[in-house]
């Protein structure tokens, strides 16, 4: 019996119910497609804008559906990684780029960008990692020139998830020579000077589409600037918090459907004439494994929960991203090793997952970073205590 | 770093003769053989040439007669790190034994010269779908027909399984007793004998992973090796020398992926500094190069103890389990030093890091290592009863 | 900002400030004597017993509270073991021993034993554990031997928690030859042929009596066997799950405590001219286990209230058992560790605190039991999966 | 299990007799001197007589003229695990060797005899309270007075240092310098030289680890260690072989611990089976032993490069890093598969357990070991700027 997650309510398991039908029937079947081509399609993007599952804190004058709950993501996310794809990146359109235009985009913006972006007709994208960069964001180096009615933008990024089929981009860029003087500006796809790179191979998440993008003389309106030009790195900031929570969400979900997955294989293939999964170091580990994903689970649940009342930390985020990246790495390690020799093999799904699962110890934010903040939260901080 | 003791001068020559030819003839090729899904046929041709095969071959077989153990570390130490696909260890420590030791003469005679020259690349096939690393759950069939044996199964994950043209397969050649296996020699172009897909997997790309099947394959009486109900007994007489010279390529793959993350992190920054120089790199790498020097202490003392032909089973599966197990540690650490670069194919810590997961898995899984340690220090249910 | 506590009411934290405004003014002072004569005084259980913190459940016509929400006993314990030492074994006494009584005592029963339970003149033990059985319970050989009116008791157990100052002991025996076959008898320490054996020295929890108890010929009127003589063996498995919540709450307030001494010594000792905790290692461990101390306390508090509905699994205190003790494991040795040559001085209390925590992996069933427990409830048992 | 090559029969013949000695005249005293919180001064006595102590002292001194580092290493393996207290490597292999290579003629000629004999128990004062392993931090000073120094100050967690009646220590010679540190031989009966509590701890309850104070100690000329502006240099000069007479020890506890396990998990049934026999515990010892062999594999390496004279700190810290952690797993796992068993004092892993984890910690904590090592491998921002 599972351990009960006390944390959502009748209405979200009936979304699950409706979400999950939607995805086994519509769209399950399209995965090797994705991964053959190395994306998702825009129809699928509109697909789930058609249905209302993008931006849903988006307000009904701009077609959405105004729900603030996150637990409705975190119900999407989860289904969406069972039975699609963890590289169907929909959240971070919805929840890593959309909280930008909510929180900082004024009524004019929001009424030119929103539209777009919950109907699904606009892909939103991220672009702050710059080559050689990093983690450490105050030293990007892209520059967005005051040029009276517009800002001229030069740089470049790196390593920007839908950077492929991404429409609309959120950039941050220097707006002046302090460090971590950044401003935040809408770029679309469309404007003279905009480009994209190199579709960049990676390890794993084939269906994520991760690219560079350049900037050369880009003349971006200051219509398009959201909100002050030096509080970029703020705004980041503020962001950050749930970003990671959907991280770990992400993580999470993809860790259980790793454990049962793993589950299911060591029930049914034998070797020395028992399943594998009745021999006690196979149990023992399962077990651990178990105990550690209910016990990430009600603390993740617990942190959606602070996050909608706006109480989530930084520190409490960076808890939860940080362990639950670490356990997902943990999860798809051992549940290749019961595999054997087929865990290493396309054919088998958890080859896929163990592929996919590297970067979540490194995206939005390294555990490393996670352990900074937690830390400093400590008061352990080289600078604080002297 | 510890100063390795176990190479004399004459070893080091060899070292350099081995990584100018690879430099010049095997890691330029590296992306073509990943698209490929194998190295060419030219390469082991090449290899043959400079006398890299099966070197303890007779000389009569065009072999140099030697037998230090040590001239194939060196190039598992030299090629695998940056050419996982060229499985020469298979060929020469895996494989090759079973026709060097236990071949009739005739069969030397007949394949050994090809072996040496790189024109037959070997293969062994144990495994089959659905039995991993329990041999006695192989169903392969071996009918005798008075000249000849007949072959019927199939079998999976074959390392060289697609450009091999000399494979030992075993098969159980008594239906009542599943411990009668037999090991034969098929040869390509035998009527029934089929490759099947060329697996597609996690890593290392450029090694061929194929299925085989036989359909009727007449294999005639002279490919049996030795005993046809006796395979069992000589597949475990080369496991050790299997399992050793798998270490040292673990061990030998994970010092490459520590050397380019000490580049790396000494000249990518963050936060105005070397990344390398921040404290939790510094113990990271701190604590994987004193695994590192444990594991090679451990190796070379394992390769010592083999030389002087008293390496037991059990310490051969606690180099592999101990080497594979770094080696995960090793690459996983150093990809995260790597940060999202990492994960980019352009970096070649990620094809370090996905060649590495199937070294824990391979030749035995670490669970099976574990098995036949504990079994050795009498933890045996079986054996107290 | 520590991850906030949602299953607390106010009522729970007062109560915490009541527990805690008298341990520190009347107890705290008490451990190194009670740390020096290897055991609490009556007087302690007693003072307990006056406040009403005895058997919190039981009835108020035996003197008790009849709050049976286990909340109150976490905030209990967790103050003990902040404010004296986890050696004063009164939760044992109140949920360990007391849920026996509760369940299978018959009221003339309860009307003579819960009385001085609650007030704490009847300090309560169990005696399972025999010597070479550890966690083989139906492995036991005490016997009690049906002689009409009564059962004539014969054997010996270890590891008796309580076992020099109790007076009440909850003993498993068997009834029958079939394995299993066991009944749970009340035996008073005034009982002829009852007798206590060594007080046994151990690596910790020196406050913490643990003895070995015998059994020779003693006359069991059966008046006090608890329930059905056959039935022991369930009786002991359905208390099993709060009995091991409440250690995995011991653990985790040890873990927690733990931490605090670690983080308040790091910040303040100093070595190459900077405290300890702002070198990068110190500051990244001491965030792992912030975060995962954050997260096993979220999971405890749904277990806490999963089992105040009575609907906490086997499995699930299971997992809160194993999870909390190997956590408080990996505490107290980095504690330790960062401590360096301190930390192994008895004069630091981080030392105790290692020494303490060892047992937790293994009394109320060891790590590996929980992981058997957890494995065969995914269906991975040898027996269930051929 | 590794077969350790490093030792020659004559060493196997001097391990017999310091095996016999111990269990007649070491082992049998273990309770006594736990509650006693030191060994006896007779059993250093009995130890010198033995000729066990500074083996390397030249003859005239009643030495042995034996420098061969493996004898004390059979010491550390045949007495450590059993007798934990009793610190025969602190004596011969950490202080002695200042006495042998560093000291004055005079100075040999006046202590080594009674070094040898036993009768001068020799520590060393380096920690101070607050300092750790911070050497640079320590504020015991030493003040020229023409033809005698003065000593002020005070040292903590000093093994040995209820016993000792010759301790080396370590004092700032330089008020406004402070790298210049100088070693005094404080000898007992000092005026003002008093020996502060044998302090308890969470195990090593033999061994009497005391706090010593100095309140205006005359030390005279003589007694100064080589230069008094330069006991840092010959500090460091020294830690090589501090760090691997203690990786020694701590494998061979961890060995031992290994091995009372093994037993017990035989003997020792649940459910029906020796509780060795379940794969959980087979899999736990089969790892052990592989880290245990691994660990012996690297420490007799690094004993072969230390003989050559060609031991690098770094490797010593390798070595005293990897095997204070494995030995800490082993404990760990070990009492584990004891169960509530292994808690009791009466079961001697428990006291293993306890003895094993000052281990990470003295001789430079783990932290010390990966910042020597990461240094070394060029990791460190002061190296950059």
């Amino acid at each position: 019996m599972p351990f009960p997650r006390t944390h959502l309510e009748p209405e979200h398991e009936m979304f699950r119910e409706q979400v999950r039908r939607y995805l086994k029937t519509n769209m399950s079947a399209k995965v090797p497609k994705w991964r053959e081509q190395g994306h998702v399609d825009r129809e699928d993007f509109e697909a789930f804008g058609e249905n209302g599952w993008l931006c849903l804190w988006a307000d009904e004058e701009f077609g959405g559906l105004g729900i603030s709950d996150i637990r409705y993501d975190q119900v999407l996310q989860e289904e969406t990684i069972r039975w699609t794809d963890i590289g169907f990146f929909h959240n971070a359109h919805s929840m890593l780029v959309g909280p930008y235009l909510d929180r900082f985009a004024n009524p004019e913006q929001k009424k030119s960008f929103l539209p777009g972006a919950v109907s699904g007709k606009t892909i939103m994208a991220i672009a702050m990692t710059e080559p050689d960069t990093g983690s450490d964001l105050a030293a990007i180096r892209t520059r967005a020139e005051d040029c009276g009615d517009h800002y001229l933008l030069n740089g470049a990024k790196t390593y920007i998830s839908n950077g492929i089929i991404g429409d609309l981009f959120v950039v941050a860029a220097k707006t002046g020579d302090k460090r971590g003087q950044i401003g935040l500006f809408v770029v679309t796809a469309d404007m003279a000077g905009f480009s994209r790179g190199r579709h960049l191979k990676k390890m794993g998440l084939p269906v994520q589409d991760t690219a560079e993008i350049h900037f050369e003389n880009v003349k971006v309106p200051k219509e398009n600037l959201l909100g002050d030009p030096a509080k970029g790195f703020s705004y980041m900031a503020e962001c950050l918090a749930v970003e990671r929570t959907m991280s770990a969400i992400s993580s999470l979900s993809h860790a259980q459907a790793a454990f049962d997955v793993t589950l299911e294989f060591i029930k049914d293939r034998r070797v020395f004439d028992r399943p594998v999964g009745s021999f006690q170091n196979t149990r023992f580990i399962m077990a651990d494994l178990r105990s550690r994903l209910d016990s990430a689970q009600a603390y993740l649940d617990q942190c959606v929960l602070l996050a909608n009342d706006d109480k989530l930390t930084p520190e409490d985020a960076a808890s939860a991203k940080l362990l639950c990246s670490e356990l997902q790495g943990e999860v798809v390690d051992a549940g290749l090793q019961f595999h054997g020799g087929a865990g290493y093999m396309d054919e088998y799904e958890i080859s896929h997952m163990f592929r996919d699962a590297r970067i979540a110890r490194i995206y939005a934010g390294t555990s490393e970073i996670m352990k900074e903040i937690i830390g400093r939260g400590l008061g352990l901080g080289e600078k604080d205590l002297r | 770093m510890l100063n390795r003791t176990i190479y004399d001068e004459e070893h080091e020559i060899f070292r350099k003769t081995v990584r100018a030819w690879a430099e010049k003839e095997v890691f330029p090729h590296g992306e073509d053989w990943r698209a490929d899904g194998c190295v060419s046929r030219d390469i082991w041709k090449s290899a043959g040439e400079q006398g890299f095969l099966c070197m303890y071959a007779d000389e009569k077989f065009g072999g140099l007669g030697l037998s230090d153990f040590r001239y194939d570390m060196i190039l598992a130490e030299e090629i695998g790190p940056r050419e996982p696909g060229f499985f020469l260890g298979l060929h020469n420590r895996i494989v090759g034994p079973y026709l060097q030791n236990f071949a009739s003469d005739e069969q030397r005679e007949r394949f050994m010269p090809e072996v040496v020259t790189g024109d037959k690349i070997l293969a062994i096939a144990m495994t089959e779908p659905g039995t991993g690393s329990d041999l006695a759950g192989i169903k392969t069939r071996a009918v005798d027909e008075g000249d000849h044996w007949v072959l019927n199964g199939s079998k999976t994950y074959i390392s060289n399984g697609f450009l091999t043209n000399l494979v030992l397969v075993a098969a159980r050649t008594n239906p009542d007793a599943t411990h009668e296996v037999g090991l034969f020699w098929v040869e390509e172009g035998m009527p029934g004998f089929e490759r099947g897909r060329n697996l597609k997997k996690v890593g290392l790309e450029s090694q061929d992973t194929a299925e085989l099947f036989f359909d009727d394959v007449k294999v005639p009486k002279e490919n049996v090796l030795g005993d046809p109900k006796g395979g069992f007994k000589t597949m475990m007489m080369n496991l050790a020398e299997e399992r050793l010279i798998g270490a040292v390529g673990f061990v030998a793959r994970a010092e490459h992926a520590f050397s380019i993350t000490m580049e790396f992190i000494m000249e990518r920054r963050a936060f105005g500094r070397a990344i390398g120089t921040f404290q939790n790199s510094r113990f990271k790498m701190a604590s994987l190069r004193t695994e590192l020097d444990a594991a090679w202490a451990l190796t070379d003392h394992c390769v010592r103890e083999h030389m002087e032909g008293r390496l037991s089973a059990e310490m051969a599966a606690e180099a592999k389990l101990y080497t594979s197990e770094v080696e995960g540690r090793v690459v996983d650490e150093c990809l995260q030093l790597h940060g999202g670069a990492g994960y980019m194919d352009e970096y070649e810590i990620s094809r370090l890091y996905r060649d590495a997961r199937i070294s824990r898995i391979y030749a035995g899984t670490s669970e099976i290592m574990r098995e036949i340690i504990g079994r050795g220090l009498g933890l045996d249910e079986r054996q107290r009863n």
